[in-house]
């Protein structure tokens, strides 16, 4: 289908599946509940797993390919974001130009950056894509305030031009006329589900880029980045020119963070500039390693996992805790809160470095590596159990 | 409107910074805000509760529904804030944010709060842009501003150090830093100072040391550090390893401001915060009935006095309850009128534009929430580093509590124009 | 006037004198062999053929072409492929994936930007590829991982890839060194194969005197940088000098 | 002329700062090609040490001092530290008034011990894993690190000054024969770059005059073959982590007065140090120092009035751009290697 | 034809006669991939061994885990050298009671010169071969001593990995393909220097494509196919068995 193989096809229904199922399957636990903590359904957080769900694709079709590790790829995302809300700004609150714009204006930075840095490779490489990260950053923050409205981050303003903007056109983002914030809730016994528009047109966004992302993989193309990884030397003496090649890889993903920023901006219309910050260049290189750098799906599990971490773990607190607890005997409650609160709240950040180092430890391919063994294992125990139900065993060699 | 509550809770959002440099007030935010829904609901000593002037609350909740409340962290970065303000909005049905410790972010905070349709009560944001520039129908601020601090220091500076100094400016490279230094320059100008020179330094700097050592030699002597937490502690820190409060300059003793203290800043810089001036919106050392009220119960609960970060918060949670009681819907519209108040004014300043809600008993005395622009007025305090301090919470001491009246502004004041509150927004 | 010619090159490594005026002509059609002994110069020549290296003086044309100061991609774009002493190979990819890279580059050029077409719909070039590993008959390692093949494995992907791009000069840095002796016959086949049906030259460095004399129609002897003989193989055979300074007495 | 005296003093001091980290960082990540992002992390341990030190030393009994009163209006309980009454008021403020300097020998066993345990632990683990691993684990590694601090000492900066005798500031323009406030120099500042150069220079004779340097070397580039040669090379990745470790946490200690540890103090110098090792090229000890000092040189340079003026921001920005400037210049940073961490 | 020799589990190998190195029902694995698959073979205190085999059967392999290299694992098996059990060392202690390997890739360590190259070999002990010695053995080592050990000509690169052996004072010698990429010269000087050593008493194990060269230089030889042995006897055997040789040496 669509001209991918069979199980190309498979991995991207699944994906369409989860995608379009989530607000069920993010909203496991009944309003009210203990565990009502752990729902993570809600259109913002929903919205944030697709788009760093889409950075992080791209960055793994960089970085999983061609083995270049950009520690700077922040800066398209801030830069998208930027152009995007210029782009409502200056023209109305339709996100389908902010989006375009976004797009078009990280792949052009991505082209110069890319092109400079792309003359080293390894720790230089890197090296130098931070260095101009961070320098956009420094810049955003302070001296290019007007362009980025420094600290607070760029918004808009009731006194802005808006030219495009009708009489009773939306003051909220929206793609022609479609509120990107409207949300329909359906309510089931004690269960409630969001479905929102933003999280929609991000998670199709999602599914095309994923879907590009797959083709790259399967092609020609992507063929020769994973040989750029494998062996530039040979490359060169089989008569390809690898820098276009590394260039396109980079471009491309510059453009897919760019795309990342431009929906960012278009589900909540603020652009800040800790967006092209060091860490948030971090973020995306652990996001897919985490998930399985150089596979096509983990990088999305991977983003997941994390703003899971950072959205739901931190809003856990001793209160909480406590309502958890409270099924148990006083004095025990008060000993598991002790335990537990070290790892919740303002210590998520404790809980999440541990995992990282879990991860890495025990599952060296990240999260999609932990999902193949599970699923060998519960294949194998099939196969046992079917052996045994038949009862008859191969014969021993 | 957005969240009504139809059970028998009122879920609030405190919107803290938990990890980060700032993580330390955040944390005294979050135990203020604690004590305050604590209050409320009629549990512990009912703290100012009893000595607020509006008597509406009663120790039953919010309308008879008990408080809750959901924490989140800002990571004092505009992008994290937001995103924690929405989940307790979209997640948990917050009817109000409240919290943060840093203008980026409250103003960031402020305008999603406007587009939801809730009301967000600023925590501490000292940048006259939250309710200058930016300010929104939703928001509100019970912090003081920059432009106080320049307008509350000026004249103890002028007493204290003469009127003839010439002042040098470190100033943080971003908005709060900027409009610190403009009032500051402007405050300290008019009352006869000149000002040498303005230097930007860079946010992520941690070494002051190259910014530092040409200020002797610049023909100032005086040293203006506008900078917040972590940057103020090495600054300052800096400077006085390099001697400069040892040094004598065009005759007189050299001397550094630090124009917005705070108590945790003070503890981290320790001994070198002695003998230098500074501002803060409130004190522990306060003698008032709410403020003791308010010290009683927070350091009966926690062992040790609040921050004045921590007393804003408290003081915003309460002041909001006290709105929705009097308003007796939760609806933001409602509660905006409710703050905005019946128009009463505070006695001594004649303006047209001194009319809002009108309170006392939370501390500072007599404060009105300016209708105008959602900015409160109050006395502010001149601070000075002690000499000897008895302990680790008691490192500074008043030196000036400055009249409303001296640190009054219009809201149209060029410093804080260009901004509309616009529309209160309900939300769906 | 062969199709390489090599004139006057001179290369220094610090202090020494790798290459000292070495002239070279290699006709077309023909295999050329390069002995020497170890240390020569042989490698480093190919290396100065190839872009890796670029002559301190002289000039290499090929095909009436110079290919001095050109990136090593444009040369071999120009029709010249190389074999090298320790194999280059893609050990990351698969034996097949491996060999479709050069048939992609022979076909597409030095660059293309075909990132959404399927690999499975370029027929030509799946097919091209699959041909290659039957005649190199390595067809049922298709599937492995190039990096755990053994070594003489590795070194006749490379040779089938090179072949694949159809060059018109083909050099060969050892190119049987390591393979088991049943192997080095077959390799010692094809070329012979592939010089009778293509338009190919070839320039072999070997040790291995078998496949030398099997495949040589002539044979320059580099010594210190220079050329000592160049002649029919028979001749150099026989000849003392090459016998003292190469050979030994076991040839 | 006075003014540019000034920055080089400053730069050369911020430059011994950057020198030191990245010298611990180069031993690691240039030597040993791990990418150690808990590099920062260990610093800040470092500094905590001293904090921690000084903890100790003024670890209290209570006493109740009737006549005066706390906030509460209960009687203020007065601390007083055990070690003023075993060695008498004198001695005993003397003691922890040096507690910086005395962190020093505090902090090495701890530090060498951190290393070893976390290079058994866990780095050994990673060596032939990809750099990716590494970085993954040993961020998370730092994060927990950062973590355990802040659990226990909270996330305000401590202040921990250094002794009485080194602080405030020596007239180093008289010396020259300016006019007096000219060119001031504070004197933990000079303790800091002459306790820098000692430990660069104890660590480059130690890599120079031994075998060891090399053997490392040889072992990072292959090692098998090293083992083959009969050489237990974990043992010698095991010392080098520890002494990246001890040299981590000495720059901390000494940084510790500059400016007031915090729990985040490491990732704050993190990035900067990576971009140090780099510039200054992968696997140089020489080339780490040498980058050292120059961006902080450069850095000092930025942050004159006289240059922030003609490009407003340059300071902010001047590492990163004489980074991009280096690297494109010189393809292995200043004095890099081949073939380290090129791939 | 059948020479599998009996190597049932109960057999004792001391019994064949007394063994200086001996490999005891080895099997070892490649990840999950399973090469070599139960090899056993005994060399006697100043024997050579030749080790011989098609591409691929697994005789770097063999040397590898009996080296104790992390690549292939061994799961099962014993190795004894000289009554110290190597089975339960990893390398560098294997090193240090007296085996020495010349990789089959040479292993020249990158970053480090010639002279250093040897340097390393001496640091842990036992020190064999003074520098002065090998270089004496080989001047060509001697003139690059300053350059880069990567840079080195193949051949020379060579030698420099078997001179890093003899720099150790080793008990047991293994060589895997010494003699590639070598001028024939070269060989023939190797070659005696092998004889050299052995008559000093060095015990060898040699893996060798040019199988007619190594089986005049060995005593004894094994032939490997598909990760068994398939041959044990002595070399004058195999030269002598024709199906043998055609079978598994093509030659
Ligand atoms: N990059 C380099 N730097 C310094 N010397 C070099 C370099 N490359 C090669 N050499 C030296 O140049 C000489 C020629 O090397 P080359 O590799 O061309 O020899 P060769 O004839 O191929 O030998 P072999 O048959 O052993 O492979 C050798 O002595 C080698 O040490
Ligand atoms: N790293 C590896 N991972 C997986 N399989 C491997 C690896 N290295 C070798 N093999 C496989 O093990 C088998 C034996 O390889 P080995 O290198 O021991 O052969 P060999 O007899 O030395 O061959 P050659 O003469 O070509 O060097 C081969 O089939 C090879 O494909
Ligand atoms: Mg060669
Ligand atoms: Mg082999």
């Amino acid at each position: 289908m669509l001209g991918l193989n069979k199980r190309d096809t498979t991995l991207l229904i699944a994906v369409a599946i989860l995608t379009l199922f989530a607000p069920f399957i993010l909203n496991p636990f009944p309003e009210g509940s203990a565990m009502a903590q752990f729902n993570a359904g809600y259109p913002d957080l929903m919205q944030r797993f697709v788009i760093f769900g889409i950075f992080a694709v791209g960055f793994n079709i960089l970085f999983g390919l061609t083995g270049y590790l950009s520690f700077g790829h922040a800066a398209f995302l801030g830069v998208g974001s930027y152009s995007a809300v210029w782009m409502f700004k200056l023209l109305s609150m339709n996100v389908l130009p902010a989006i375009i714009l976004a797009v078009i204006v990280s792949g052009m930075f991505a082209v110069v950056i890319g092109y400079i840095s792309l003359r080293r490779s390894g720790i230089y490489f890197s090296i130098l894509t931070l260095a101009f990260a961070q320098m956009s950053f420094a810049l955003a923050y302070s001296v290019l305030t007007p362009i980025t409205n420094g600290e607070t981050g760029l918004q808009v303003y009731n006194d802005d031009p808006q030219y495009l903007m009708g009489p009773d056109s939306p003051t909220a983002t929206n793609l022609f006329g479609l509120e990107m914030r409207s949300t329909y809730t359906l309510d089931i016994g004690h269960w409630s589900f969001d479905f929102n528009a933003g999280y929609y047109m991000c998670a199709l966004i999602m599914l095309i880029a994923v879907y590009l992302s797959i083709r790259i993989f399967r092609s020609p193309f992507g063929l020769m980045l994973k040989a750029v990884k494998s062996n530039q030397q040979r490359m060169n003496y089989t008569g390809l020119n690898t820098r276009p090649y590394t260039l396109a890889a980079f471009v491309i993903s510059g453009m897919y963070a760019g795309l990342a920023g431009g929906l960012m901006a278009s589900m909540d219309p603020l652009a800040g500039a800790e967006r092209m910050q060091w860490t948030a260049s971090g973020e995306v290189v652990l996001m897919t390693i985490l998930g399985g750098a150089g596979t096509l799906i983990g990088p999305i599990l991977g983003a997941g996992f994390i703003k899971y971490f950072e959205n739901i773990f931190s809003k856990i607190n001793d209160t909480v805790l406590h309502q958890w607890f409270a099924f148990l005997p006083d004095g025990l409650e008060d000993f598991m809160v002790f335990i537990v609160h070290p790892f919740i709240g303002k210590g998520w950040h404790l809980t999440l470095g541990l995992l990282f180092m879990m991860v890495v430890i025990f599952l060296p391919g990240g999260l999609v590596e932990g999902g193949q063994r599970i699923s060998a294992w519960i294949r194998r125990r099939n196969t046992d159990d079917a052996e045994k139900a038949n009862g008859k065993t191969k014969p021993a060699e | 409107f957005t969240n009504n509550p139809t059970g028998s809770s009122v879920t609030l959002g405190f919107n803290v910074p938990q990890t980060g440099p700032y993580a330390d007030e955040g944390l005294d935010e979050l135990r203020a805000y604690e004590l305050a829904v604590e209050h409320l609901n009629g549990k512990g000593d009912g703290g100012c509760l009893n000595t607020f002037s509006s008597k509406a609350l009663d120790g039953t909740g919010i309308l008879g529904k008990e408080v809750k409340f959901v924490t989140g962290d800002t990571q004092t970065k505009s992008d994290a804030a937001r995103a924690s303000a929405k989940s307790m909005i979209e997640k948990d049905g917050a009817i109000m944010i409240t919290g943060g410790s840093s203008s980026g972010v409250a103003v960031a905070v402020q305008g999603l709060c406007q587009e939801a349709g809730v009301i967000f009560m600023a925590g501490l944001t000292h940048s006259n842009d939250t309710t200058g520039k930016d300010k929104k129908a939703n928001g509100f601020r019970h912090f003081f501003d920059a432009y106080m601090s320049g307008a509350a220091l000026a004249p103890v500076l002028e007493k204290v150090l003469g009127a003839d100094r010439k002042a040098y400016h470190l100033t943080a490279d971003y908005t709060w830093g900027w409009t610190q230094q403009e009032s500051i320059q402007a405050a300290t100008e008019a009352v006869g100072w000149e000002t040498v020179n303005n230097v930007l330094t860079p946010l992520a700097q941690t070494d002051f040391s190259s910014y530092i050592a040409p200020v002797l030699n610049s023909g100032a002597d005086v040293l203006v550090l506008n900078h917040y937490g972590g940057n103020m502690v090495n600054s300052l820190t800096n400077a006085v390893q390099f001697g400069l409060r040892d040094k004598m300059a065009n005759g007189k003793q050299f001397e550094i401001v630090v124009p917005l203290y705070s108590e945790l800043m003070a503890k981290g810089a320790g001994a070198n915060i002695q003998g230098i001036l500074g501002s803060t919106n409130w004190s522990w050392t306060l003698q008032d009935e709410g403020t003791k009220a308010f010290v009683k119960s927070f350091g009966t609960k926690y062992g040790f006095p609040p921050s004045n970060a921590a007393q804003t918060c408290y003081a915003q949670a309460l002041l909001y309850a006290d709105a929705v009681q009097r308003a007796g819907s939760f609806n933001p519209c409602a509660v905006v009128e409710a703050l905005e108040g019946d128009s009463s004014s505070l006695p001594g300043i004649d303006s047209p534009s001194n009319s809002g809600f009108v309170f006392d008993g939370l501390g500072n005395g007599p404060t009105l929430y300016r209708s105008a622009d959602h900015q409160c007025f109050k006395d502010v305090l001149v601070m000075r580093g002690k000499e000897n301090p008895t302990n680790e919470y008691d490192l500074l001491e008043v030196v000036e509590i400055t009249p409303t009246a001296q640190v009054w502004y219009e809201p149209d004041h060029p410093m804080f124009a260009g901004g509309q509150l616009g529309e209160c927004n309900p939300g769906a | 006037m062969g199709i390489l010619e090599v004139k006057g090159v001179n290369k220094r490594f610090g202090g020494l004198q790798a290459l000292g005026d070495v002239n070279l002509s290699v006709a077309e059609n023909t295999v050329h062999a390069i002995i020497g002994p170890n240390g020569a110069g042989k490698s480093t020549l190919l290396n100065c053929l190839v872009g890796k290296l670029i002559p301190d003086t002289g000039s290499v044309m090929f095909d009436g072409q110079s290919v001095l100061g050109r990136a090593p991609y444009e040369i071999n774009q120009m029709g010249i492929s190389r074999v090298f002493q320790t194999p280059e190979i893609f050990g990351d990819l698969s034996v097949m994936e491996n060999m479709m890279i050069p048939c992609f580059a022979k076909r597409d050029g030095s660059f293309e930007l075909n990132a959404i077409a399927a690999i499975a719909s370029q027929r030509d070039v799946v097919e091209k590829a699959e041909q290659m590993l039957v005649d190199m008959n390595m067809i049922d390692k298709r599937e492995m991982h190039a990096a755990s093949m053994s070594r003489g494995d590795k070194r006749r992907l490379e040779i089938g890839m090179c072949l694949s791009q159809e060059p018109r000069l083909l050099l060969l840095d050892e190119p049987t060194a390591g393979m088991a002796r049943a192997d080095t016959n077959n390799t010692i086949d094809l070329l012979k194969q592939i010089k009778d049906e293509r338009d190919i030259t070839i320039a072999i460095i070997e040790h291995d005197m078998h496949v030398v004399f099997s495949l040589a129609d002539r044979i320059t002897v580099l010594a210190q940088g220079t050329p000592l003989v160049e002649d029919a193989p028979e001749n150099i055979r026989g000849n003392p000098k090459v016998r003292e300074a190469y050979l030994g007495e076991s040839a | 002329m006075d003014a540019i005296i000034l920055q080089i003093l400053n730069g050369l001091d911020k430059g011994s700062a950057y020198a030191l980290i990245a010298l611990g960082l180069t031993l690691i990540f240039g030597t040993l090609g791990v990418v150690n992002f808990a590099h920062g992390a260990l610093f800040m341990i470092g500094a905590f040490c001293a904090v921690t030190l000084n903890k100790i030393l003024t670890i209290s009994y209570i006493t109740i001092d009737e006549t005066r009163t706390d906030f509460l209006g209960n009687p203020l309980k007065v601390e007083n530290t055990y070690i003023e009454r075993w060695f008498g008021p004198e001695i005993g403020s003397a003691i922890i008034d040096w507690s910086v300097p005395l962190a020093i020998l505090f902090s090495i066993p701890i530090m060498v011990a951190i290393g070893f345990i976390m290079e058994r632990g866990l780095i050994k683990h990673f060596y032939r894993r990809d750099h990716a691993d590494q970085i993954l684990v040993t961020f998370g590694l730092a994060i927990v690190l950062q973590e355990i601090i802040k659990y226990f000492y909270g996330a305000n900066p401590i202040p921990t000054p250094a002794p009485e005798v080194f602080r405030g500031s020596f007239d180093f323009g008289m010396l020259l024969g300016f006019d007096p406030n000219v060119i001031i120099y504070p004197y933990w500042r000079l303790v800091y770059f002459s306790f820098s150069a000692l430990i660069i220079g104890a660590v480059f004779a130690f890599l120079q005059f031994t075998t060891f340097g090399m053997v490392v070397r040889a072992g990072m580039a292959d090692r098998e073959t090293v083992g083959l040669l009969g050489i237990n090379i974990d043992r010698r990745f095991t010392i080098m982590f520890g002494i990246a470790a001890a040299v981590a946490g000495m720059a901390g200690v000494m940084y510790a007065p500059i400016n007031s540890p915090n729990y985040h103090m490491g990732m704050d110098f993190l990035v900067l140090s990576f971009v140090v090792v780099v510039v200054g090229g992968m696997g140089s000890l020489p080339g780490a120092v040498l980058a050292g000092f120059l961006l902080g040189i450069l850095e000092s340079f930025a942050s004159m009035n006289e240059v922030k003026t003609l490009l407003p921001g340059i300071d902010q920005i001047i590492i990163y751009l004489v980074a991009i400037i280096i690297l494109l210049t010189r393809p292995r940073g200043l004095m890099g290697r081949k073939g380290v961490m090129e791939e | 034809m059948n020479v599998k020799p009996d190597f049932s589990k109960n057999a004792n190998l001391a019994q064949t006669a007394p063994a200086f190195l001996s490999v005891w029902d080895m099997h070892a694995y490649y990840g999950e991939s399973y090469i070599v698959q139960g090899i056993s073979f005994n060399v006697h205190e100043g024997e050579i061994l030749a080790l011989l085999g098609r591409n691929g059967a697994g005789k770097t392999s063999t040397l590898r885990s009996i080296a104790r290299l992390g690549d292939p694992q061994l799961r099962h098996g014993e190795i004894w050298l000289d009554h110290q059990p190597l089975h339960k060392m990893a390398s560098h202690q294997a090193a240090a009671v007296g085996l020495g390997l010349v990789p089959e890739d040479r292993r020249i360590i990158a970053g480090l010169t010639v002279e250093e190259n040897i340097k390393l070999a001496q640091i842990a002990p036992p020190v064999g071969w003074s520098i002065d010695r090998i270089y004496e053995l080989f001047p060509r080592l001697g003139e690059r001593r300053g350059q880069e050990g990567v840079t080195l000509s193949g051949g020379e690169q060579q030698m420099l990995a078997i001179a890093r052996a003899l720099a150790r004072d080793i008990k047991v010698l293994l060589l895997d393909e010494p003699y590639e990429g070598l001028a024939p010269v070269i060989v023939d000087e190797i070659e005696k220097t092998l004889m050299h050593i052995k008559e000093q008493g060095m015990t060898t194990v040699i893996v060798e494509q040019n199988a007619v060269r190594a089986l005049e230089l060995a005593d004894r030889a094994v032939i490997l196919d598909t990760g068994g042995i398939v041959f044990d006897g002595s070399a004058a055997e195999v030269l002598e068995n024709e199906e043998l040789r055609s079978e598994y040496l093509a030659i």
